[in-house]
């Protein structure tokens, strides 16, 4: 085990653990809201970890053997994690304001401001 | 075998899949499920070594399908044995 | 036509990134550049009234770029993990005490608002679920408003973030 | 949708629009070609027509020159294979293949890297197919929701 | 060497099922929704250890696809949810 | 209700006859591959494409591909008539 | 390997789609039976191409000599954008019908019109 691998797989470890515990609060939660808290900041957290071990490898042997077609693999890695953690948050914030529009109410809440703004 | 682990899961959840899109009687709820099936069936093309379909399926299934369906269940009706 | 180059180069940067490694001028080669430049023509005069649709173009200057690309990894992304341990706490122990407030941010621009908004929610507790278009206030759902916070009507959005004060770059980024 | 939708659709559309070119031009190296980026860039279109209501994207995006592209596409593509002819060839022959001119360089035999200027006509018909796809499914969205009862959406 | 990455897609889509269960259960239309856009990032993240694992460095393109375009059926969605449709 | 027992019982024998030729191909190990080892040898010099799915798309079964994009083209057109007869207002009466 | 696991899938969802178009009454919930059908046929298209082992028929980089089989890829490939394109058509004719009989019931639509 080299360092470069040690790093790769305490990437791949915390990304599952993430991911695991995103969807473990999609099951657990009460209503949509909270839910949408786990599974947005999670498995978003979660995948970028899983893509950076992908961009680690890639670069480890693009170093070591000089090859160009790894730069490209650890590029392409990252566009795609990039462009989820974008993606991620815009889907999160439509999917809010559509639940709340169609009048579903955050259970256990202590205020609703959004309600009262009558928007 | 275990490199074959993910391929039996996703195909039980293909079939999980369909079997859901035939249960929902709410029809956003059926595309849904048609949804979950589109992304299931491009990792499977992508298990099985077909990048160019798989890319060309995300495409079609990711945005175009479920938009098509959307706005036709706009106009007609979200649930099954509706009518105005 | 600020607009068509502006596009026009931020395509061309793009196709650069996705096609590195395919030769020898730098990591390219002769024919991805010369395909480049007429896909990016094709691009700018397409999408020109699309991304600059503000016409503001306060992002051109280099201290706001170098600012944005240190943002990002930087202050955010410490953000991000701090998040992630809360909302794995959250899991695991149930606590929360969920709720709706309404965020001041003083922000005037698009883009500030939708920085602003895209870093509520990947951080701490927080998922901006509305936009007031008058005043620019955001409404969010934080997922354990601390005490004595749903009796106030307004709360200031530096007051949303633990470690560091994103709402100051995101002002000297985008204002 | 909200003005954070909006914002988001406005940076991300040329992003779209730049990898489903991508997409297209390297049809003959990468997984891709014709159909997939024709789809790509059309599903860009439904991200834009999502975000802001029908009235507004009415005005953006012509019906008309829409149609266009996909007539041009058709026409496009089967022009390329009649030129065929011009060379005393069969319909669908090769003809700028190992040419030395446009796309005709020689490729090698076996694994390689690739090089964008290989191919003969095929990214020719790339692009006229992706031309095609692209205006034939934005043009199915755009009529679709023209199709609805309500106004302003 | 491998065996890290295989492990890591069979966590994956066993979370994949697992969020199927929401799908299945989920009272309100969003619950459905949200379950749907987890599922999008967890194939997201399988389809670029995949890549690795099938050593192809070209098939990670069909995941910047995916990255680029799942969202646009979660904002048809609500819009449609939202009433603006 | 007896019309229901009917169709499952012939979707029941389809099904079967489905699975039973389902089960005699082998996955993984295609019997008749002539032409598309031709393809995968030949194609890379014929066409000068590295990705053989897009060489034999537009190349050797270029034909396919033309049918396809006509039928591809009369959808869109099919659908820009509907819609434009009912924007312009005409009643769908019968004769 | 596998058992013929994808073949066994395939037939299942053949059955489920038949079913769905058979017993269902609701026009779009037909065309969600149909799409499944369409995907199980390009299901199994693509894996009646498949061969032990082999890596993806691209010559770029790839990892190594022996490849699964390009024609049953480049036949589905373009049957997906014509299904999503024939799918919007039938759609349309779903609206044009809610317009004029207040129903995609197809039952009630055959009772009004005769």
């Amino acid at each position: 085990m080299t360092a470069v691998e040690i790093i790769m797989f305490a990437c791949l470890a915390i990304g599952v653990v993430f991911n695991t515990l995103g969807v473990i609060g999609l099951l657990r939660f009460p209503d949509v809201y909270t839910r949408m808290h786990a599974t947005t900041k999670a498995t978003t957290f979660g995948s970028i970890f899983t893509s950076l071990a992908v961009i680690v490898y890639g670069l480890s042997m693009f170093f070591s053997q000089a090859d160009s077609q790894y730069l490209t693999l650890a590029i392409h890695a990252f566009l795609a994690a990039a462009c989820l953690a974008f993606t991620n948050a815009v889907s999160a914030h439509a999917i809010a304001r559509a639940a709340h529009r169609s009048g579903i109410r955050p259970v256990l809440a202590v205020v609703d401001r959004l309600a009262e703004a009558n928007l | 075998m275990i490199e074959q682990i993910p391929h039996i899961l996703v195909l039980l959840g293909l079939i999980a899949s369909a079997i859901l899109t035939y249960y929902f009687k709410d029809l956003l709820a059926a595309t849904l499920a048609a949804g979950l099936f589109s992304f299931l069936i491009s990792l499977e093309f992508y298990i099985l070594q077909a990048p160019d379909v798989a890319i060309s399926q995300a495409a079609i299934g990711a945005g175009l399908t479920t938009a098509i369906f959307i706005i036709a269940i706009g106009a007609t009706g979200r649930f099954e044995g509706e009518s105005s | 036509m600020i607009a068509f180059l502006v596009t026009a180069g931020m395509a061309f940067l793009l196709y650069l990134v996705l096609t590195a490694g395919s030769g020898s001028i730098g990591f390219w080669s002769f024919s991805e550049l010369v395909m480049g430049v007429l896909l990016a023509i094709l691009n700018g005069l397409i999408a020109r009234n699309f991304l600059c649709r503000s016409k503001s173009y306060r992002l051109l200057d280099p201290r706001r770029l170098l600012q944005l690309l240190v943002y990002v990894p930087g202050p955010f992304f410490v953000e991000l993990t701090k998040a992630n341990l809360d909302v794995a706490y959250r899991v695991i122990t149930m606590k929360i005490r969920p709720g709706i407030v309404r965020v001041h941010s003083g922000l005037k621009t698009d883009l500030g608002i939708f920085m602003l908004a895209n870093s509520i929610t990947l951080t701490p507790g927080t998922l901006s679920v509305g936009i007031d278009e008058a005043t620019n206030d955001l409404f969010i759902h934080n997922i354990n408003v601390s005490e004595g916070d749903e009796k106030r009507d307004v709360i200031e959005s530096t007051e949303l973030f633990g470690l560091a004060n994103l709402p100051a770059w995101i002002r000297r980024i985008a204002e | 949708m909200s003005r954070i939708v909006r914002t988001a659709a406005d940076i991300i559309y040329p992003f779209i629009l730049i990898f489903g070119l991508y997409v297209v031009a390297h049809g003959h190296l990468t997984p891709g070609g014709g159909f997939q980026g024709g789809a790509v860039i059309a599903t860009g279109g439904a991200l834009v027509i999502v975000a802001y209501s029908y009235a507004e994207v009415r005005e953006w995006l012509s019906k008309n020159v829409l149609m266009g592209q996909e007539v041009i596409g058709l026409v496009g593509f089967i022009g390329v294979a009649l030129i065929a002819f011009a060379f005393g060839q069969v319909f669908f022959f090769n003809y700028l293949n190992a040419s030395g001119s446009l796309f005709g360089i020689p490729v090698p035999y076996g694994i390689n890297a690739g090089e964008l200027n290989t191919g003969g006509f095929v990214p020719l018909m790339n692009f006229s197919v992706g031309c095609e796809v692209w205006g034939g499914l934005t043009l199915v969205i755009l009529y679709m929701l023209s199709g609805l009862e309500k106004e302003g959406c | 060497m491998i065996d890290a990455w295989i492990l890591t897609v069979i966590c994956l889509t066993v979370l994949m099922v697992l969020a199927t269960v929401r799908l299945v259960l989920g009272p309100t239309a969003p619950d459905r929704a949200i379950a749907l856009d987890t599922v999008n990032t967890l194939v997201i993240a399988a389809m670029v250890i995949i890549g690795v694992i099938f050593k192809e460095i070209i098939f990670v393109d069909v995941a910047i696809v995916y990255g680029l375009l799942s969202f646009v059926s979660t904002l048809y969605i609500a819009k449609y949810i939202g009433g603006e449709l | 209700m007896k019309k229901m027992i009917v169709l499952f019982t012939s979707l029941l024998i389809l099904s079967a006859f489905l699975g039973v030729m389902a089960l005699t191909f082998t996955f993984g190990a295609p019997k008749m591959t002539d032409m598309d080892d031709y393809f995968l040898r030949f194609g890379q010099e014929q066409t000068g494409t590295n990705n053989q799915c897009t060489s034999v798309t537009f190349d050797f079964r270029g034909f396919d591909t033309l049918g396809e994009s006509t039928v591809l083209f009369c959808a869109v057109i099919g659908v820009a008539l509907i819609f434009r007869k009912m924007q312009a207002g005409e009643e769908y009466e019968d004769e | 390997m596998l058992w013929n696991l994808p073949f066994i899938t395939v037939v299942v969802l053949t059955f489920i789609g038949i079913v769905t178009v058979l017993l269902k009454k609701n026009l779009i919930k037909i065309l969600l039976g149909i799409n499944i059908l369409e995907s199980a046929v390009n299901l199994f298209l693509v894996s009646l191409g498949y061969r032990e082992g082999g890596v993806a028929p691209i010559f770029t980089l790839a990892p190594s000599e022996l490849m699964v089989l390009p024609t049953p890829q480049a036949l589905t490939l373009t049957s997906i954008v014509i299904g999503v394109a024939t799918s919007a058509l039938v759609l349309s004719f779903a609206m044009v019908l809610y317009k004029k009989y207040g129903t995609v019931d197809i039952d009630k639509i055959r009772r009004l019109q005769g």
